[in-house]
């Protein structure tokens, strides 16, 4: 059977031209990519996305197939690129922090995190503990956000339907805590400069604690229909395997790193908003393939929740945001009555605050690895250049060494289990 | 081969996930019919913005823009104008004479009320617009401006001299609890 | 255009037909299988179970554009994805709507920068705009909702 | 009556009886699937949802329908027919009730062979039209549904074939009578499980619903071999894949679940048909739920599972079946 839109002719000649691929490269370019048998028309490219069902989002993949089997997988980024890092700069510092929201909007808190605490290292401004405790709580209920829409979407690419609408049943309570506390459900904007934007509201802690009741009644829901499901692990068990070594050398992070066995997390490796008081373990895999990765992350919500648990435990009172009215907006009812306050404000919300000159670098860890920011500064009120180390962008990376050699049907387990969001690798 | 024994050999695994999905059955169904019911939202969601008026009928927008410097999509665009005791619309000197929201810009992230000198602007917790034309979506003072409290007149005011001087007048602090 | 041309005036016969099909059309919403950024998340808690959107028989996400009635654009168009959505919306058969969820998709959002396209409605007719960023599940129930007045009030002839 | 005119007459019935069960079983699985994801489901048209599968099919057949440029357009349009013309003439030996009149071909001697031969055309249909839309993911799909149809029809067979030894018939109705010995263990659901387990299994892959939904796979290939069809070609293979559904699990339950017998059928024989459509939608609610659990197949690991596991293990049972005749067990 003749594949249609390719000609098979009787001597080997090439049929594919560069265009035929609709990537933006010359012809020698191509014949670097693919293999001699795609030109000549006997392997067959297939594209993958932008729009397709299971690419999450529009990442694009250009498939070299032989049968069903991927001989090249040529991923091709760039269709949601937005722009943020020269928004961002753009932008005065407290400003750029609703951008940092829309890079990875499955994490919007640990961005959030990120940044603030890049700009809280560059002007040098201590930030209470109460709201460092709260950022903690926050960034952990953030990465279960972040898991639960991994999980339900990489199930639901592996043909798991419910187990979608199970996680984003769950992560509905999420939301409403994350609406109680910042206003919104998804694009917080919570923490800022120095702190938070307000104290937490009266029923969060209840709402926290319950999620900790609630969570591993459904976890064990997740575990049965998934953990030892002969399909699932035959779909997942041994595909996609990544060592150690070569996962270091690809700049992996997070659980596609951890899957892989490499105790690695900046949570320990650089704790950062008081994540040093908290007891937690880092779980980690052996075999580094799909199915590991998926451990290492249904392990991390059982962490999660333990964090969680001691930091409410722990948290104390006082103030949430920094006294430093250089960085943060007096309280907004003294500007009737006090002159200083009314030009602090005045002054923070028209020009912003002016950092020092200098280059900082922050990194947290967030739902998918290491996600970190590098701002440097002239002195103005506006950053000269931002920059985010996209942990997702990094993981792509390996893709076509991930996926060399399997079927058609583990490309799609493959790049959920990198867990990649489109609008953190584009950015 | 090695693969099919797996899959016999583990098929133990499968009844759970069926009770599991079965179980659902059983429940209630999580799910809000919307237009008919709606689920409470939180008192700080941040929804439409309203203008807001003193209990006077005085429009509390004194025209500053400080909410249109802090927007970081530029969404707001304000043009005061002069208050006279003979046509008076806010305290102080100057009212906002248009004020305009783009609801399609607005990111809703909350930065005009927090600048908001005087608290005129709120996002009040119900649902975003929606519309058919984006030139709908520009919101003006006429869809943004809360209406007169009852038995009081709106504006302009006629009001003595002397009697509106200050533009921001003394509130509570913000309840942090809510 | 199918079953329209056939049909021709026909006076009262046209006019319940034509509400039969609009009812139809209101009722059998067929949406395409297309995210693209923060809003495509919002859009899938839409569906899931505590909104879903099936009780208004849209549950049949279409990956085909050939089989879907309705493209929401879900976030932010870049300029290298304008080409591919407006590609998918040829591909889809009439009648076909456009809802522009969120600010980005809209009107470009807070993104007013060199990369985003300011505002799909550049690059393919769009019936209803959504407010929000992103918007709430219940706003883009109110889309919806809006957009089925709209097609309620579609005249027969207009797809031909 | 003139026969001839009773067997018209029965056609139309039938074949009205299989499209409101077709439009029916959509909103069925819907519904089903919704509430074991704590959801509702289409609940707008109609008083709660009924009308549902009328505005879908409305809307479909007032759709435009487009013809991709490239494609092999007598092959593309003939396609959906050839999917859906098989998947209606199966129910033509299905005995649907206790007396004659409840068939459409009364008694067919061979009606397993009918079956077995008319279930394998029904494939055409999707490679076919993987193959003319000129698409690649298309003619995936189509690859997909071939090679998963041919690997799966030997076992299918093999399991009737251990039915059709112990009932001594290849015809339908004596499969259904020989499960009678009144009470409910003669069915051979009971005394011939690893064949019901390996029909069941092969009939979703047939079926090609999920956990075996390659063809269509979404996730891996867009709409598979649908991935060109809109309109009411489209809507045709969704009526084909349904009806089949229902023929699938009307099968089951003749050959399994005793079809129509049941207390009470020889003093009432409309209750036979009632037994049966219970017995089919208790079928057809199961491959839901199976949808709604499982992870989906690997189109190698489907083969080597369909080659490897069910096939030896259908010759096993047969052999086994034999032997226990031979013996006067059964």
């Amino acid at each position: 059977m003749t594949i249609p839109n390719l000609r098979i002719e009787e001597s080997p000649k090439n049929v594919v031209s560069a265009s035929d691929t609709q990537l933006d490269i010359t012809f020698d370019q191509l014949k670097k990519l693919v293999s001699p048998r795609a030109l000549t028309g006997d392997n067959m490219l297939l594209n993958m996305g932008p729009q397709h069902p299971s690419t999450h989002g529009v990442l694009r993949l250009l498939l070299e197939l032989d049968g069903e089997t991927v001989i090249n997988c040529i991923p091709d980024i760039g269709f949601l690129h937005t722009g943020i890092e020269k928004t961002a700069e753009s932008k005065t510092y407290t400003k750029a922090i609703v951008v940092t929201d829309r890079i990875d909007y499955l994490a919007p808190m640990i961005c959030n995190t990120a940044y603030v605490g890049a700009v809280e290292k560059l002007m040098g401004v201590d930030v209470p503990l109460r709201a460092q405790y709260i950022r903690v709580i926050l960034n952990e209920l953030t990465r279960m956000n972040s898991h639960l829409v991994w999980l339900g979407t990489h199930a639901l690419d592996i043909g798991a339907m419910s187990m979608f609408l199970y996680t984003f049943r769950e992560r509905e309570m999420l939301l409403d805590i994350f609406e109680m506390v910042s206003g919104v459900r998804m694009m917080s904007s919570y923490f800022r400069v120095g702190g938070l934007w307000r104290d937490i509201p009266a029923g969060f802690i209840d709402a926290v604690r319950n999620v900790i009741k609630v969570f591993p009644d459904k976890l064990l829901d997740y575990e049965k229909l998934l953990k030892e499901n002969p399909l699932w692990r035959e779909r997942t068990v041994g595909i996609g395997v990544i060592n150690k070594e070569d996962a270091i050398a690809w700049g992996m992070t997070g659980p596609s790193l951890r899957g892989s066995g490499v105790n690695y997390d900046v949570r320990k490796a650089m704790p950062y908003s008081s994540y040093d008081h908290f007891e937690f373990s880092v779980p980690v895999g052996s075999n580094g393939d799909v199915y590991d990765r998926y451990r290492c992350r249904v392990e991390e919500f059982y962490q999660s929740l333990k964090i969680i648990q001691q930091a409410l435990d722990k948290l104390p009172s006082g103030p949430v945001i920094t006294d430093n009215r250089k960085v943060a907006p007096p309280p907004k009812h003294e500007i009737a009555y006090s002159m200083e306050s009314l030009i602090h404000h005045f002054k923070l919300w028209t020009e912003g605050f002016r950092a020092p000159e200098g280059e900082v670098y922050f990194s947290v860890e967030s739902g998918k690895g290491e996600f970190g920011v590098f701002i440097s500064s002239d002195g103005g009120v506006r950053p000269r250049r931002v920059h985010f180390r996209a942990p997702s962008l990094c993981n792509l990376q390996s893709l076509p060494q991930l996926s060399k050699g399997c079927l058609i049907a583990d490309i799609v387990g493959i790049v959920g289990s990198v867990d990649i969001v489109l609008g953190e690798v584009d950015r | 081969m090695s693969s099919v024994r797996d899959i016999i050999s583990r098929l133990g695994g499968m009844p759970m996930g069926f009770a599991t999905v079965l179980k659902t059955f059983f429940r209630k169904p999580v799910t809000v019919q919307y237009p008919e019911q709606k689920k409470p939202m939180s008192a700080r969601f941040r929804g439409r913005h309203h203008l807001k008026r003193y209990d006077d009928g005085l429009e509390k927008c004194i025209g500053c823009a400080l909410c249109a410097a802090a927007c970081p999509a530029d969404a707001i665009y304000v043009e005061a104008a002069e208050n006279t005791n003979e046509q008076r619309f806010s305290p102080g000197e100057r009212y906002s004479k248009t004020y305009e929201i783009n609801m399609l810009r607005c990111i809703f992230c909350g930065y005009c009320e927090d600048a908001c000198p005087t608290n005129a602007i709120v996002l009040e917790p119900i649902e975003f617009p929606t519309g058919y034309t984006r030139e709908g979506m520009i919101y003006a003072k006429d869809k943004l401006l809360e209406p007169a409290p009852a038995g009081v007149q709106g504006t302009p005011q006629v009001t003595p001299p002397g009697k509106y001087e200050r533009a921001i007048l003394p509130y509570p602090p913000i309840d942090a609890s809510v | 255009m199918g079953l329209e041309q056939k049909l021709g005036n026909m006076g009262v016969v046209t006019m319940s037909t034509e509400k039969a099909i609009n009812w139809a059309r209101t009722n059998a919403i067929w949406p395409m299988l297309f995210g693209l950024a923060c809003c495509a998340i919002e859009m899938m808690s839409t569906q899931a179970s505590n909104y879903d959107l099936s009780r208004f028989g849209m549950e049949l996400m279409r990956a085909s554009p050939r089989q879907s009635d309705l493209m929401i654009v879900a976030g932010r168009v870049s300029r290298k994805m304008a080409p591919v959505l407006r590609n998918l919306y040829d591909q889809m058969p009439e009648p076909k709507w456009v809802i522009a969820m969120g600010d980005c998709a809209s009107c470009g959002g807070v993104f007013n920068n060199y990369a985003v396209v300011q505002g799909v409605d550049e690059i393919v007719p769009v019936d209803v705009y959504v407010a929000g960023c992103p918007p709430r599940p219940e706003t883009l129930i109110d889309g919806i909702l809006k957009l089925q007045d709209k097609i309620k009030k579609e005249p027969l002839n207009k797809w031909q | 009556m003139a026969p001839i005119l009773l067997f018209f007459l029965k056609s139309v019935a039938l074949i009205i009886i299989a499209l409101a069960g077709f439009a029916y079983t959509t909103l069925l699985e819907r519904r089903f699937i919704a509430r074991l994801q704590a959801r509702i489901g289409p609940n707008r048209a109609g008083p709660q949802g009924f009308l549902q599968p009328v505005a879908d099919g409305l809307k479909l057949i007032v759709k435009e329908s487009i013809t991709p440029a490239q494609a092999d357009k007598v092959i593309y349009f003939l396609a959906p027919m050839i999917a859906v013309i098989p998947a209606l003439i199966v129910f033509a030996v299905i005995p649907f009730g206790s007396d004659p009149i409840f068939s459409l071909m009364g008694d067919l001697n061979i009606g397993v062979l009918y079956i077995l031969a008319i279930l394998s055309i029904g494939v055409y249909g999707s490679a076919l039209a993987g193959w003319s839309s000129n698409n690649k993911y298309a003619s995936l799909g189509g690859l997909r549904a071939s090679a998963q149809m041919i690997s799966y029809e030997l076992a299918l067979g093999l399991s009737l074939v251990a039915v059709v030894l112990m009932a001594s018939s290849a015809s339908l109705n004596d499969i259904v009578k020989y499960q009678q010995p009144g009470n409910i263990l003669g069915w051979l659901i009971f005394r011939q499980p690893i064949a019901a387990i390996i029909f069941a299994i092969c009939a979703m892959a047939e079926l090609a619903r999920a956990p075996f939904d390659l063809v269509e796979a979404e996730q891996e290939l867009t709409a598979g071999f649908l991935t060109e069809y809109g309109g009411m070609k489209f809507a045709l293979f969704y009526m084909s894949e349904y009806v089949k559904m229902i023929a699938m699990s009307a099968l089951f339950a003749t050959f399994f679940l005793g079809g129509w017998s049941g207390p009470f059928v020889n003093e009432v024989p409309v209750l036979s048909l009632v037994y049966f459509a219970i017995k089919v939608v208790i079928g057809l609610l199961i491959i839901v739920w199976v949808r709604a659990t499982l992870p989906r197949f690997r189109y190698d690991k489907l083969m080597s599972f369909g080659w490897k596991a069910l096939l030896p293990i259908g010759l096993a049972n047969v052999m086994l079946t034999a032997l226990l005749i031979v013996l006067g067990v059964y």
